[in-house]
């Protein structure tokens, strides 16, 4: 399936663009989903950084099964107040 | 009330929406964007938020707090966009009967907005700029607010 | 600053007087008057003050908390004679570079406001009034603040 | 000598004037002055109440002696806020 990974802030500086086609595995899980953005941008995180994905507006973890539709977020470190 | 907005914030309509007769005690916090960063001269700052899922945790934090104090009165406004130095980019007011409980979800809540809301600044200098907490030298500026935000992201997930 | 007076008071003034571009909180508190003791429907206030040593005091738990927290930035400013119902009888105001230090100094000045500065509370009912915390069944109806208003009294004098 | 006493909130309520000329010996202290007021004023004050006393606009020590021409004013359970 294709998702359209939207990036914020830092992230969408680094990979030159707000939203990323990219295209997964059914059955494919966030951490699978932050390990393709990895190789496509590596200078996105230094290795050591978790990098935090929102899945339709909730933080969601590593193991998350994405599904088609789904609205998926690179979230960078906040910064707010 | 939850505002996100990129007009000069109201502290005093924010204020307002929390007092009542029935309450003693109005705790209000202002954050205000400062001159500088390790001595650095910070010109502007400019903020990002991922909208609909700021709004959602805006709401999510005033919620929490008002189920965890029993409270009624807490309200929210948060700036993007440019904001100039010394101005107002985050505005918390708590009403409660009592002041202790208002000074604790006021703090509370201003933490806890620093740690889950999808919100990012950018300092703007005159030679460049930084993402606060995560440019330069691969995200070792992270400062403890910073720190908190990625934990609590990752928190949140499990 | 430092403020006592009869008139409305100015939560804007008072917060606008604290903020610096070197901070990057503000945190401030209002004292309003409630509606109502143990039920009892309160028709409105009336706050005395013995002038010279409430200013005297007032200040120098200003200069305790800049000590203490060395800040730069705390103002107090408190409303005597009549106040109406869910109005302001007390503003504190602090700025902080850090909200940390800004919730600690501006809560411990309420509280030492509360227990150190010479002014006295009235609730009028309408069957009759009432010294807070000090009259009806000699002195039972203190309330924690009067407590504290008494024991730190005493602990000055020695 | 003699020191002009100022009441204040309750107190002044209750001793029904807010200045009270007493007199005191030389050497009094402010816990002789307080028995006096009792004296004179047996309802200003409950026996298990202090009652506190601020001397020349600070608050004084029950041993601090008086000194003519000192201020002393009664202070009741403060309640401002």
């Amino acid at each position: 399936m294709e998702l359209n990974v939207r990036l914020f802030a830092l992230y969408r500086e680094r990979a030159g663009r707000s939203i990323v086609p990219v295209v997964v595995p059914d059955g494919a899980t966030v951490a699978d989903l932050t390990d393709e953005m990895r190789r496509r941008f590596p200078n996105l995180a230094p290795p050591e950084v978790n990098i935090v994905v929102a899945v339709n507006t909730d933080y969601a973890d590593a193991s998350v099964v994405l599904q088609p539709g789904d609205d998926v977020c690179l979230i960078p470190p906040v910064s707010g107040g | 009330m939850i505002e996100l907005t990129t007009d000069t914030l109201d502290p005093e309509k924010v204020t307002a929406s929390v007092r009542r007769d029935t309450n003693g005690s109005v705790v209000t916090f202002l954050g205000t964007t400062r001159d500088n960063f390790e001595g650095k001269k910070v010109l502007t700052l400019e903020y990002e938020a991922f909208d609909e899922m700021a709004l959602k945790k805006l709401e999510e934090v005033r919620q929490e707090l008002m189920a965890e104090f029993g409270l009624e009165q807490v309200a929210i406004s948060h700036r993007i966009g440019t904001v100039g130095i010394g101005e107002i980019s985050l505005v918390v007011a708590v009403g409660s009967p009592h002041r202790k409980d208002g000074f604790a979800a006021c703090h509370q809540a201003v933490d806890r907005i620093k740690e889950v809301v999808p919100i990012w600044k950018k300092e703007v200098y005159e030679d460049g700029s930084r993402w606060v907490a995560c440019e330069d030298h691969e995200f070792s500026h992270q400062d403890s607010g910073q720190d908190l935000g990625q934990s609590a992201a990752e928190s949140h997930t499990h």
